[in-house]
């Protein structure tokens, strides 16, 4: 069974060997030791935390398999840019009607703005190829949500999360050239190593466009560019998407990548979200006697917070959950204990 | 003789054909019965001072007095903006710089703005081909400068003119084509011809509002901006020889110069002088500068009447003797004042 | 029992009579007869209307009590500024920060957008005194997105409600006074007649700052003045803000009212609306065994849209729902019809 | 006599001294031994050339040749902006017009812009209050337009002078208490003291970047945009009558005036003229205008060691009978070249 579970100090050299798969984007797992290593003891601060409101912290999942290895990694972070401000590019569609002249039509710009300052930003979404497309991609994916269920006053009411844009085989990005690069006077890669992947550094205030961006001047690559996701996020994007991330209202500021963003009432995981009491499970013979749907279940502790799957009869009209033995263990429940689950 | 003189009612015949004559690119005259009756009323009205001096139109015609044919036309506009909004881009620097990364940007910026309202236009210069020699074309232009010089309390501080900007061979507007276009969706022409009508609404709604950077924009479009059209060149030369400086005001679509003046730096205001028809005395002509045969603008002072001609009489401490056929020229006589300026600007003796 | 019903020509006297009483805002009933004729015919010809794509339609439900009479209306627009644009101001938060100066601060400033175009439109809710704060006053709210729920295809995702601001006992408007009259020159009332209550014409976009209003530099009543409701607008808020909109992100350009707004998915019609199929219930003396609730009912005819408010045990698990034979007549609907139910 | 000169390194100690007893508001003379002595360093390179011409900032001190003591200093900054961002705002007009309603309104707008970037500035300016009498201010403040005019080539089209705001007598300012307060949030001595000593990083990150309609301010703070402060209204003066005019720039936390000139429109550069010391001829005398005692600015042509004074000598013809203690002032001997320039503008003849 796999499980996803808030990463330990032992799992550093594993998550070293992770990062060691070339990724593109700023948005994935550190890459050195050192980095690494800070983000393990802040996502162990953080679990540990007694939190009133959500600021610094960040939280990094693991999911471990059936022979327990590391084989992907999700992470959370309280507020985007809590020490700074978190800048994106909005989308805004200026409308322009002429009545003299019978036009009527919209005009794309992109506005450098701080409003996902203070969002939870999901990100460092990775999982190995084995991994790719199974459920279990998805309970890591999502597990971050049930945390927040889980744990409301650690996170805004707000989530987003960036994904790498599109670039080209010289790790060049046509959206970077036709506009930061005006600004920055560097290459993409170049700038994204200067700034550390950072997006709320006060560099980006002096140096990026004050005004807005209309997307018609852009060179057509640039505009392709815009809003397109680098082939390694597909997986994140539609397990996002699915889930109810919205993707058309903000881009990276950077490469032009699509940043997906979600109030949490609109999550299927917040509005689907079952708290039940867990009851054992007998494997009996007849269990195929009611249909058997996947759900996601996680401990309902925030300072133990593990995830699996399991499988079980609806659960709309029932009151608690029958979880084998195996299933209580994975997630250090008991018999009474309350666990949440959600249909996966 | 060409003489340069404020229009009458009885023009407007050999106006409308006249302006059957323009080629494209110049917007204010256009063979319109209607529209050129209309102007030329006001006109009328202007030099009468019957209409405040805001919403007046002084409209100069250059006579052939051997034929009594029209050679060419201009006009001074006293206030522009002032009922219709009017749009130029302002170029602006904006610096973008981190100290932290050693980055120093300067980038020209494009601020959409009507700082120009208000201001008294020079416009709507045309001469006859036929008459495209000598120093006609200075006559004609400049003549407005005297009269500017003459009245100059009729207008406000700031003159600006607009020239036609650059265009490909083939009629194509880099600058329209790199930003315009995309907020218009139509030709260039056809925006034009909007404009010149009068119906400009459409710029408010369409245009973008934000300032631009100018890197946004493709090269050629970059490249032109504040470049005049190469049949505009010669006008632009004999502007910038009056006083009239580009001060980054460009035409939003075609990103045409304006040139801009204060009213009281102009040469006119500062160089020309009221001499007495009369003769001169030897001692006064012995301290005169050395005469290099430097033909001069000469004009009589009346705003009704106003007429101007070319001369190669010099004014010399306060007195000129124009020859009698000059004086006709001009309806005036012995003793009267005439405004005079030299037609080229005197090299600076520093 | 009071039912919720699409206007017939029929009711227009009854509409003349409640608009005569006095109402503040645009966002109310006409108030002409000739403008009353107007909406409910366009009312009448939408709900008759083969729609693909939202468009210019207009729909008016009312709210008939016991005795047949008209106490309530309540309003949708299919897609805002369809015949131009919606504009609206946005609440934009600048964030500050200097690392130098160690200041860290967020100024509020409000941008002319066009962002609500195409959003479906709330309006026009009323009811008089008695039914105030009753559940059916909840029902005639709620009954636009059940309609909204049954015909998805005639709205969009989106959603907003403008609600009208504070005015002074004169009827101006502080807010107005600081920003819109400096340039249109004219008092607040002048100029919502002028405009005739619109935010779609072309002299909005001549007329109104192109630029940003940095909120600080407003006067003090006019900054006080942003977002908050006229009292006769308490109770459409209170029930739309349970409904899940939300208010922070733009207020009218005139007066300063807040604008509500929210995705479908955020709003608990859309969540909790169950399709049941009609049982007829029968009046036992056990009634109470199981706990009754309160459901808003409504037909699940496009052409015949009709909710009224019923009582019953839970149906989270049930497939039918048991209405008296009552109800039934006054949804129109019988036996083995679809329905669509959710609590209230 | 007075003589004003270029700076020298041997200056530093007295130019300390005098620092002492600036007031507050001249933000560029603060007494700091270090900054002061980095200063003169780029000074002296500048009249040396040692730099280049962009870096170059010439500092002259007025030297009172009786007692050896500095009565005053004044500085050219070769171009602003080079190094940290030269903030602005530029008023603009935006017309808000509906012909629908019949509406049409002009409104002011304030543009964050570094639109001066590279100019020329005139700076510095203070002259000790022993020596506040007769023509002392005007010789120092005007000394900079005949070195500018002896060497135009040394700078840029444009120049500009910050004159300081508005202030009550309390010390408030009513434009940044308008404007400037809401976003920095401090008090206003202590936002000019941090630009003073050159952090100005801040003002990109907490200014308002958009355009403002400057209806949105206070009365109070509209209506002392482009103001001076009254103790700066006879300097500003002065630069008016060299040519120098306020073109819509203000000081972004006191809306003081920026005052602009192009260069080759400065009266010192149309009017000054080169003489060679030496006697004049009687038919020279004749012919030059009326001497009315009017006193004449005299320089040296040398710009490693410049030099100027004012004298009542007047240039005829190319020559100046320049009185022997006064060639020695300029370092100068017979048959050298000098620059001279009236002190004050003459009237037009129009």
């Amino acid at each position: 069974m796999y499980v996803v579970r808030p990463v330990e100090l032992a799992d550093i050299a594993a998550l070293e060997a992770l990062a060691a798969v070339p990724m593109p984007g700023v948005h994935t797992l550190p890459k050195t030791r050192e980095k690494i290593r800070a983000m393990v003891e802040l996502s162990i601060a953080s679990f540990g935390a007694h939190v009133d409101i959500p600021s610094e912290e960040g939280y990094l999942l693991v999911l471990e398999s059936q022979d327990r290895h590391i084989v992907g990694t999700a992470a959370m972070f309280a507020a985007a840019g809590s020490n700074g401000t978190y800048f994106s590019f909005r989308n805004d569609v200026i409308q322009q009607v002429s009545r003299d002249l019978n036009i009527s039509h919209s005009v794309h710009a992109l506005t450098l703005c701080s409003e996902l300052t203070g969002y939870s930003q999901l990100s460092s979404f990775y999982v190995g190829e084995r991994e790719h497309g199974t459920p279990e991609a998805a309970l890591l994916s999502r597990a971050r949500l049930m945390f927040a269920v889980l744990a409301p006053h650690r996170f805004s009411d707000r989530f987003f999360v960036p994904l790498a844009g599109v670039t080209d085989s010289e790790g060049g990005s046509p959206f970077w050239d036709a506009l930061g690069r005006k600004f920055f006077k560097m290459d993409f890669l170049d700038a994204e190593r200067t700034i550390g992947g950072a997006r709320n550094r006060t560099l980006i205030v002096e140096l990026m466009p004050h005004y807005p961006v209309y997307v018609p001047l852009l060179p057509g690559d640039a505009q392709a560019a815009m809003g397109q996701i680098h082939p390694s996020g597909e997986l994140a994007f539609n397990l996002l998407t699915a889930e109810g991330f919205e993707a058309d209202d903000y881009i990276d500021i950077f490469d032009g990548g699509p940043i997906l963003q979600a109030h949490k009432n609109s999550l299927r995981t917040y509005t689907g979200a079952l708290q039940r009491r867990v009851a054992t499970s007998v494997d009996t013979p007849d269990r195929g006697r009611e249909p058997q749907l996947r759900y996601a279940v996680s401990s309902g502790s925030e300072h133990d917070f593990r995830a699996v799957i399991t499988h079980c009869p609806a659960l709309d009209s029932q009151l608690s959950v029958a979880l084998s033995v195996e299933v209580q263990e994975a997630l250090h429940v008991a018999e009474g204990d309350t666990v949440i689950c959600v249909r996966i | 003789m060409l003489v340069v003189r404020a229009i009458q009612a009885t023009d407007l015949d050999a106006l409308y054909v006249m302006a059957t004559q323009v080629g494209s690119g110049m917007t204010t005259l256009k063979p319109d019965m209607k529209m050129m009756g209309d102007r030329v009323a006001i006109a009328v009205a202007s030099f009468a001072e019957t209409i405040p001096p805001e919403q007046r139109d002084y409209m100069f015609v250059m006579e052939d007095t051997d034929t009594g044919r029209l050679a060419g036309v201009c006009a001074i506009k006293g206030a522009v903006g002032l009922t219709e909004p009017f749009y130029n881009y302002r170029i602006g620097t904006l610096v973008h710089s981190s100290r932290e990364l050693e980055v120093f940007t300067r980038m020209d910026t494009l601020y959409l703005s009507n700082d120009l309202t208000g201001s008294t236009e020079l416009c709507s210069l045309f001469l006859h081909p036929d008459y495209r020699t000598g120093n006609n074309g200075k006559l004609l232009s400049k003549s407005r400068f005297l009269f500017i010089a003459q009245f100059p309390h009729l207008f406000t501080e700031k003159l600006i003119a607009e020239m036609r900007g650059y265009q490909e061979e083939s009629g194509r507007s880099p600058f329209y084509e790199g930003l315009g276009r995309h907020f218009f969706k139509m030709e260039f022409d056809h925006v034009d011809a909007l404009t010149a009508v009068g119906k400009k609404s459409f710029i408010a709604e369409l245009m973008p509002r934000q300032p631009l950077y100018v890197a946004y924009l493709p090269d050629d479009a970059q490249e032109v901006i504040g470049k005049v059209h190469i049949s505009t060149a010669p006008a632009r030369r004999l502007l910038e020889q009056e006083g009239m400086y580009f001060e980054g005001y460009v035409d939003i679509f075609d990103a045409g110069p304006v040139l801009q003046a204060r009213v009281s730096e102009l040469r006119a205001l500062r160089d020309s002088t009221l001499a007495d028809i009369g003769p001169t005395t030897d001692w006064d002509s012995a301290c005169a500068p050395e005469s290099s045969g430097e033909p001069v603008l000469v004009s009589n002072t009346t705003l009704k009447d106003f007429r101007m001609i070319l001369s190669q009489a010099i004014p010399v401490n306060g007195a000129i003797a124009l020859p009698e056929a000059e004086q006709q020229l001009l309806h005036c006589h012995s003793g009267d004042s005439v405004r005079t300026l030299t037609l080229n600007p005197r090299k600076n003796n520093g």
